[in-house]
């Protein structure tokens, strides 16, 4: 990922007028966003129904593995029998072609996976970058080339290559989705992420607060968690939530490469795979999942719009005008920031960016 | 322009020092993945006997620093190779010979390359002119129906998966209403008319995913900009709004619409591998994710290596472009 | 046989594909659907036929070819001593004549076969085809840059077995002799009666010594049937083949050649193939494809569309799915286990997994159901069609399983359908009525393969499958249960570890005798003989079910290689 | 009748109300000033006038008529119209204020084609006229540059120009020279004046310093929380205020002649610096921002650094306290050289926003030296922190509230808790109260004054400001481009300037009398061409 776009990274929150004291503010400001609300809504409804799934099945009296060989016409290549794909009282979304396992089942289940899979990725993501960007940010010239370097390393592979090297080498006991939450993490994003951490903390350990902890006698690694990482929570929490449905699709991409999650484990990637062909036999076996993962999407990325919103002080006060006497002093911070990126950290808006393989 | 020289200078050394530990790590891996390359070369009928000429003749037995010392061989002095009835020189930079096929690596990356350019640059058009005409009308008309419905779209784009997106295009627009015949890859060369029409549907497919960051992007540039007081300035002068969004909000995103073109178009190059596959276009990803079914450890070095070539060129470009839409900043 | 060669050498990237080898031809169907939608109307020469096909063509080269009967492709440029009988159903399981005058003259015990050519073969730049011209095809098919053909020749031929090619070995195989140009004769090391199908192997196809370019023959090999290349691009995954002038009809009664060229488009991903099939629009009309099976998905759609139904061939290919125990592995070395398993089989939803109804058969028996490989319909643990829970308890019970067993599945992780990962869960579904908790292993395609083949590494159980390399019980049963083609070091087949004297002897008083129906009714019995050990268990053969476009006419489909013959095909 | 006439005028941003039943109105071709502090709404007035709270969700009340349009009825169009054409404003933040991506006279040029039909070609002519105008040297080959290329005071003439563009009949400036350093200002300061004697256009001027107000302005209105105090002949009114506000405005702004009174300065050196340099960016790009400076500080002394921005006195605060290791040269404490940070040398910082940590209670903040220095006895922390909150004047129940619910004297005052927290022996203040409005800057630089003479602090006390720093230093250190151009006790270099830099730095500072401040733009009239920018005005570009 280059320098211009770690910069295009960093999200709104202006450096120098630090972002939202305290969660409370962080709420109220959120709270003036419908649009938000509802998707956190959302969001929350999935990955309770994701926890719940064992309870909503028992709710329907399926599971997701059991065949029902009878409810499938298997002179017809297994398409479920009658309307809708067999949607019923037991089989509330119908059933499975070929199979003949309860949609509905699956779905709950999968999305476990799915959001597991995704939240997860985005967890290592973010705690990778941070922690190299941090280091990279902070540290010398040299702890900041090689690192940089490792990160351009990472950049430059091919996703779906790795994915399906690493797959073949780990041993089969290796729980599968950790496996491949750890792939898409360790791939993708993480270092991305971290470039946008590397140029806000460049120009955040410029702020006056980071010198006064340094005075006051705290050790560097002390005021890099107590000073910095708290200034780092409004851009990475904004990019964590646009790391998510990325990760959402290249879960999906790998299992369309059969390098997903293992069987018969649903996975939404697993069933959008296998049901692409059955658009037009079995509509709804296709349309379910890609709904799904588009109301996901769709939730997550409005979410993470409501939270930079939220977290960005200047979004909260757009088009107003002020007499901003302090802008002279900022200009200059940005301009002695040691690099392009840092300078252009003060400058340029956030962008969910991404590496690419991980869906094309 | 010392200063751009100098960039210049790190970011090529930059780009060799990470494709020499890419290919290191590549070679590697592959050592260790499953799978009897001579078997899989010979066939599984094949006898111990035969497997192991085989063995022989692709040199499977050496250690692997030897084999990677050939390999670094071909790269800076070329290689020769038999194909039995006679000896060919590849000449350097040799990327080695295909285990499977027995076909020169560079020769493979050269077949594919036109084909994933013609497919990304097509492409690339769509996504900017798709991308960033929703990012502006959303920022523009922020807040209105016009702008969810725009955005709507665009993130469905994201959301669904490419081989669905694609399947279904092709499905509707070519089996059901007929529109467009099926895409069947034709070269630029034989028929331009022809390649364009081929490439349409997929082009269409592979902008849909990428469109959504572009819109994204511009909506919040142009948002960000709008907020800067030099914005107000041009209101307090009597600018008509039109003119403010299209000379000044608009040219504040440009800058980093362009670093992100540069990087999508870099990593799609190499990886639009569902896309190729979907509509059978000979492209490198398709051919890379073969490669690495069949442990062709020549052809995945190969065009890994292509691959993080292109990403770091375009993030190399991608900074200088933003250095140069945007005077502000000096490259360091 | 070929199944897994191709698939290892070309694994359709990421397609849901349910390919089935790129080199098969085709099978006749039980009913004689051919003539579909054209079949009646009188065919004519011209015109071009598209092939849509998802591997690309990439070997070429008649040496590394692994093909059963010359392919469908291929046996359009290259012609061979023998060839498969381009007849619908039964009868097109048959040996031919092709470049010979007849199948093989053998001596009385088999070991020697002596070939005759035609007068007037010519190749496609009008050299005349010699023996000497088959001979060093088949010598160049030994060389290590060649590799990839069928194991037969380097296991029948006298002093083959060490042979590097007449690359690294200039004077040749002494086991082929070529006494006059027209005449050539092989030696064997043990009785052979099914040379003849092995003689329809590419591998017996005559290549100029003058032209060969080694590894880059493949680009333009020369031609000695009625096509010849004039485009293969990159790496086949674009032919196009033009009438070969100087191939005459009068010296060739099996391929009929209707079109004019012959344009095919490899690398495409299934699901599209089947619908350009069924849209048939502009060429497609004509277009035909040798290896993209209907999925279940198309199928639905076809149920529901007699226009489409009508265009779909049905075809059988001597193919059988089946679960391998490995019975030094426990706890599969208790027959009872085995046999349970075999009883909790529930063969209706791995027919489903496979496809439904419409796309598999059940099957009880190692044999492919067809009268050619003499089969012989036996079900030592009739399991019903939803397995037999009740009886595999019993079962476990006398084996001390009484309270529930807990075993390993291994399958392939890769989607072609047949070791897929749909079928094993399918299997773990049913045994777990019978009480048996089953573990499903995946693995990575290669990794798989190199497990199950070898003797070290072999799982107790798991999914495996077996294809025809010529319709005939030889190839299929002897690298399965003959204790000698036990390989300790290598790709080892026979998965039951079987080295059974009785079986062995069978085996080799079989390949005696040269009378193929009276071989066929012994195949079958030594079949059921071995069934009753329960080491496999058969699941199901595989139908073939393809679309063609409207135009195509003559629809040959032969029981040998179960899809439509294109030599046979007209678009006019 | 009169260019502005402003009735009654509200404005409410949803329960603030910003201005507050405020009428005034300005004849053809005369001078207001708006003066107030901050929140006081007068830069919302400015905004009024062109309507610029159209759309922002601001409720606007009362009448506005300005060159006799009725800004509140008037169409978006005839605004439009009145924008720029016939009222045109001049911004403060001349980098932020113009489009970082286009040429300034392209930019000029758009503005004016927006109000006359012109082509683009003469549009660029006008442009480059009006730059020349203002002053620009070169003005044609610079109006191909972009705004980050000029300098603070060429960017705010080029800002003045393109209000020139369309020879308004009124001017409106708010706060035009609070980010430009004194002699700038005076300069800008200048030419607006000159303008108007030449163009006869009304001008009106929002600021916060009653000194430029004094300087170009013939009224002047006091404002306080969106009200009028107090308006009238800016002579009058500075001479003799009637309100008492004003009046307490007036006693805060620091004089220059003010000598600074009862010292406790000692001859013991607590800090020193000999010879330090300091370079930035490396190879061909390195540059010094220090070069050469050796300073001492005494206990109970305060060493006032002054100098415009880029003269390097930043740079110096942060080497003296250790946040800057010197490329060269050395800094001693207690005559011991020191590297690195020592917490018996503290620092207050300029920005009373940045330099608190927004998401941390101040009385934690307050408590890092405390914990820092190993400290653990909560109760001892909490009372140490509430007896400093107490000592800068705010209240024990301030620990647990957050930064940005203090105003910024407040910010300040906790910022000196901070240090002192330390108990250093001295502490370097870097722009203590430069971003304070004048009332509260008094506060805090006695505050400051206090705790010296308790604690015998060494001061080290940086500011632009030449008043303030005379206020409170004992010694005074003037720098230009990282050198020290004069160094002495505060008295001297004050009263008898020996350097000319000195002289001029002294001749800009703002006077509160009319007159004085006509004399001294008589003197300073100097060739416009000959005030270039030093070039290491131009805000450097990392």
């Amino acid at each position: 990922m280059s320098e211009a776009l770690a910069a295009v990274e960093t999200a709104g929150t202006d450096i120098s007028v630090p972002a939202a004291s305290g969660a409370h503010r962080f709420w109220r400001r959120l709270r003036t966003q419908r649009a938000a609300l509802v998707a956190a809504a959302v969001v929350a409804l999935l990955v309770l129904a994701a926890l719940a799934a064992p309870l909503l099945t028992a709710l329907e009296g399926q599971d997701p593995t059991t065949y029902h060989p009878t409810l499938i016409d298997s002179a017809r290549g297994g398409v479920p029998i009658g309307s809708f794909g067999g949607a019923s009282a037991d089989h509330w979304l119908g059933v499975e072609p070929q199979t003949g396992r309860d949609m509905f089942a699956r779905l709950v289940y999968g999305a476990r996976v799915s959001l597991g899979v995704s939240l997860g990725a985005t967890l290592v993501q973010v705690v990778l970058g941070v922690a190299m960007g941090v280091a990279a940010g902070l540290g010398n010239r040299w702890i900041d080339l090689i690192l940089s370097r490792i990160t351009d390393i990472f950049i430059s592979m091919p996703l779906m290559i790795m994915a399906l090297a690493l797959l073949a080498i780990v041993p089969d006991s290796f729980p599968r989705p950790v496996l491949v939450a750890l792939i898409i993490s360790l791939v993708s994003g993480w270092s991305t992420t971290a470039k946008m951490v590397r140029a806000q903390t460049l120009a955040l350990r410029n702020l006056d607060y980071v010198s006064a902890s340094r005075l006051s006698g705290w050790s560097t690694s002390r005021t890099a968690v107590r000073e910095l990482l708290p200034g780092l929570a409004a851009p990475v929490i904004t990019y964590a939530a646009l790391l998510i449905p990325q990760n959402i699709s290249a879960e999906a991409a790998l299992s369309f490469l059969g390098v997903g999650v293992k069987p018969p484990t649903p996975s939404w990637g697993q069933m959008l795979t296998s049901a692409d062909v059955w658009y037009q036999a079995a509509p709804q076996y296709l349309l379910l999942p890609a709904l799904a993962l588009f109301v996901t999407v769709f939730a997550m990325t409005v979410l993470g719009d409501g939270v930079r919103v939220a977290l960005d002080p200047r979004a909260a006060s757009r088009l107003r005008i002020g007499t901003g006497r302090k802008r002279e002093s900022r200009a200059e911070k940005a301009a002695q920031a040691p690099n392009a990126a840092a300078a252009k950290a003060a400058q340029v808006p956030d962008a969910a960016v991404v590496k690419k393989e991980g869906r094309a | 322009m010392n200063g751009f020289a100098g960039f210049v200078l790190r970011r090529i050394a930059g780009a060799v020092i990470t494709l020499f530990v890419l290919s290191v790590i590549i070679y590697v891996v592959f050592y260790v993945t499953p799978g009897n390359v001579a078997q899989i070369t010979c066939g599984p009928r094949c006898s111990p006997v035969q497997v192991h000429q085989v063995a022989q003749q692709l040199q499977l037995d050496d250690p692997l620093y030897v084999r990677y010392w050939h390999f670094l061989q071909g790269l800076f002095a070329g290689q020769d190779f038999s194909t039995g009835t006679s000896v060919e020189h590849c000449p350097a930079p040799c990327l080695g010979q295909s285990y499977q096929t027995g076909r020169q690596v560079t020769d493979i990356i050269l077949t594919k390359l036109p084909v994933s350019f013609s497919l990304v640059l097509g492409a690339m058009v769509i996504w900017l002119v798709l991308g960033v005409g929703t990012g502006v009308l959303s920022a523009w008309r922020r807040g209105r129906l016009s702008e969810r419905v725009l955005t709507a779209i665009t993130l469905a784009g994201v959301a669904t998966p490419v081989f669905v997106i694609g399947l279904v295009l092709m499905i509707v627009v070519c089996g059901e209403l007929q529109l467009l015949p099926f895409p069947q890859y034709v070269n630029f060369t034989d028929d331009p008319e022809q390649w364009a029409w081929s490439l349409l549907l997929p082009w269409l497919s592979l902008a849909l995913i990428e469109a959504a960051n572009f819109a994204r992007l511009t909506r919040a540039s142009m948002l960000e900009t709008l907020a800067e007081d030099h914005i107000r300035t041009f209101r307090a002068y009597g600018v008509g709004e039109r003119a403010v969004i299209a000379r000044h909000a608009l040219r504040g995103a440009t800058a980093s619409v362009i670093a992100l073109n540069a990087v999508t178009f870099g990593s799609a190059v190499g990886g639009a591998v569902l896309t190729e596959t979907l509509f059978g276009l000979p492209g490198i990803g398709q051919e890379l994710v073969h490669a690495v079914k069949v442990v062709d450890l020549p052809v995945v070095v190969g065009m890994v290596l292509v691959i993080g070539f292109f990403v770091v060129l375009a993030n190399a470009v991608a900074d200088v472009l933003y250095a140069v839409a945007d005077r502000r900043v000096v490259l360091a | 046989m070929r199944q897994p060669s191709v698939i290892a050498r070309r694994v359709a990237a990421a397609s849901v594909s349910l390919v089935m080898a790129a080199g098969a031809a085709a099978c006749g169907p039980k009913d004689n659907d051919a003539k579909g939608s054209g079949g009646d109307s009188t065919p004519r020469k011209g015109g071009t036929l598209t092939v849509l096909n998802s591997e690309p063509q990439a070997d070429f080269d008649p040496a590394r070819l692994y093909t059963s009967g010359g392919g469908n492709v291929p046996s359009l440029v290259f012609r061979t001593l023998t060839t498969r009988n381009r007849e619908n159903g039964a009868a097109g399981s048959e040996v031919v004549p092709d470049l010979a005058t007849d199948t093989g003259r053998p001596n009385k015990d088999a070991t020697v076969w002596t070939y005759t050519l035609k007068k007037g073969l010519e190749f496609e730049d009008g050299t005349p085809i010699t023996s000497a011209d088959v001979k060093y095809g088949i010598e160049r098919s030994f060389a290590p840059e060649l590799s990839g053909g069928a194991p037969y020749l380097r296991d029948w031929l006298v002093g083959a077995a060490g042979y590097q090619g007449p690359y690294k070995d200039e004077k040749g195989l002494s086991s082929i002799e070529t006494p006059d140009a027209r005449t050539i004769v092989f030696h064997l090391n043990k009785p052979e009666g099914e040379f003849p199908y092995l003689a329809t192997q590419t591998q017996f196809t005559p290549v100029p010594k003058s032209k060969d370019t080694g590894t880059k023959y493949e680009s333009h090999p020369v031609s000695s049937g009625p096509y010849k290349v004039v485009r293969n691009e990159n790496d086949g995954e674009h032919l196009v083949l033009e009438r070969n002038p100087n191939w005459s009809a009068a010296t060739d009664t099996e391929r009929k050649a209707y079109p004019e060229t012959i344009d095919v488009r490899s690398g495409l991903d299934s699901s599209v193939i089947n619908q350009r099939l069924s849209a048939s629009q502009g060429a497609d009309a004509a277009a035909v494809t040798t290896d993209t099976n209907l999925g279940p998905a198309e199928l639905a759609r076809v149920g529901g569309d007699k226009a489409l139904a009508a265009r779909v061939g049905t075809g059988h290919f001597g193919y059988t799915n089946y679960i391998a125990f490995n019975p030094t592995v426990k706890p599969f070395d208790d027959p009872r286990v085995r046999q349970a398993i075999a009883y909790a089989i529930d063969r209706s939803s791995v027919v489903n997994a496979a496809g439904g109804s419409a796309l598999a058969e059940p099957a009880t028996t190692f044999l492919p159901n067809q009268k050619s490989f003499g089969y012989t319909p036996y079900d030592p643990f009739p399991a019903g069609k939803a397995g037999d829970p009740a009886k595999a308890r019993e079962l476990l019970k006398q084996a001390g399983h009484g309270n529930g067993l807990t075993i390993t599945l291994t399958h392939s992780n890769d989607k072609n359908f047949e070791t897929s990962p749909e079928i094993a869960t399918a299997l773990q579904d049913a045994l777990k009525k019978a009480g048996i908790t089953v573990r499903l292993q995946g693995l990575e395609d290669n990794d798989y393969r190199d497990k199950t083949h070898s003797v070290k590494t072999e799982p107790g159980f798991f999914l495996a499958h077996w294809g025809a390399d010529w319709p005939s019980g030889g190839p299929f049963l002897a690298p399965i249960f003959d204790g000698r083609q036990i390989v300790k070091d290598g790709a080892n087949f026979n998965t039951g570890l079987l080295n059974d004297k009785s079986v062995n002897d069978e085996i080799d008083a079989i390949n005696k005798l040269t009378d193929l129906d009276a071989a066929a009714k012994r195949w079958g019995a030594l079949d059921k003989k071995i069934g009753d050990k329960a080491l496999v268990v058969p699941l199901f053969h595989p139908v073939y079910k393809r679309l063609y476009g409207k135009d195509v006419k003559n629809i040959v489909i032969s029981d040998w290689t179960g899809v439509l013959d294109i030599s046979q095909v007209a678009v006019k | 009748m009169s260019l502005v006439e402003v009735t009654d005028l509200t404005v409410e941003f949803g329960a603030l109300r910003a201005v507050d039943g405020l009428s005034f109105s300005l004849a053809e071709g005369a001078a207001l000033a708006l003066v107030g502090e901050s929140g006081s709404g007068k830069s919302t007035v400015a905004g009024a006038l062109l309507g610029l709270h159209r759309g922002t969700g601001a409720r606007v009340g009362g009448s506005v008529r300005v060159a006799g349009t009725d800004v509140q009825a008037a169409s978006d169009e005839e605004l439009r119209m009145l924008r720029g054409a016939r009222a045109a404003m001049v911004f403060q933040d001349p980098l932020s204020s113009l489009d970082p991506y286009y040429a300034i006279g392209d930019q000029i040029a758009e503005v004016h084609r927006v109000h006359t039909r012109v082509s683009r070609r003469a549009a660029r002519a006008r442009a480059v006229e009006v730059l020349e105008r203002v002053g620009i040297p070169d003005a044609q080959r610079r109006s191909r540059s972009r705004p980050h290329e000029f300098s603070g005071g060429m960017r705010q003439r080029a800002l003045i120009a393109m209000a020139l563009a369309c020879e308004p009949d009124l001017l409106i400036a708010d706060e035009p020279t609070t980010a430009l350093d004194v002699t700038v200002q005076a300069q800008i300061l200048d030419l607006l004046h000159a303008l108007r004697a030449e163009t006869g256009m009304g001008l009106l001027l929002v600021t916060h310093d009653v000194g430029v107000a004094a300087e170009s302005a013939d009224d002047i209105l006091v404002m306080r929380h969106g009200r009028a105090v107090e308006r009238g002949p800016v002579g009058a009114v500075l001479a003799a205020p009637a309100e008492a506000y004003t009046r307490e405005l007036l006693d805060a702004v620091p004089r220059v002649g003010a000598r600074r009174t009862g010292s406790p300065a000692t001859d013991e050196v607590v800090l020193e610096a000999t010879g330090v340099r300091r370079e930035f960016g490396r190879g061909k790009r390195a540059f010094p921002a220090v070069d050469d400076v050796s300073v001492t500080v005494r206990r109970g002394e305060t060493l006032g650094v002054v100098g415009e921005s880029g003269s390097g006195k930043t740079t110096l605060g942060r080497m003296l306290v250790g946040l800057l290791e010197p490329t060269a040269g050395e800094i001693r404490y207690a005559g011991r050289p020191h590297t690195g940070v020592n917490p018996a040398v503290q620092m207050v910082f300029q920005d009373p926003v940045s330099s608190l940590n927004p998401r941390r209670s101040v009385g934690e903040s307050i408590a890092d030296p405390l914990r820092a220095r190993g400290e653990r006895d909560e109760e001892r922390i909490r009372g140490r922190v509430t007896e400093l909150l107490e000592r800068v004047g705010l209240d024990r129940a301030h620990y647990d509230r957050y930064p940005h619910e203090f105003s910024g004297g407040q910010r300040q005052r906790i910022g000196i808790a901070r240090a002192l927290a330390a108990e250093p022996r001295a502490i370097v203040c870097d722009e203590p109260v430069s971003a304070l409005d004048v009332t509260t800057q008094a506060q805090v630089v006695a505050l400051l004054g206090e705790l010296q003479r308790e604690l015998g602090l060494a001061l080290v006390f940086i500011a632009h400001d030449l008043a303030v720093v005379r206020q409170v230093s004992d010694q005074v250190a003037v720098m230009r481009r990282g050198r020290l151009v004069e160094y002495g006790p505060a008295d001297e270099v004050y009263d008898s300037p020996r350097e000319p830099y000195t002289r001029q730095l002294l001749a800009a500072v703002p006077a509160l009398d009319p007159e004085l401040a006509a004399r001294r733009r008589a003197a300073r009239r100097t060739p416009v061409a000959a005030q270039r920018p030093a070039p290491e005005e131009r805000t450097r570009v990392a």
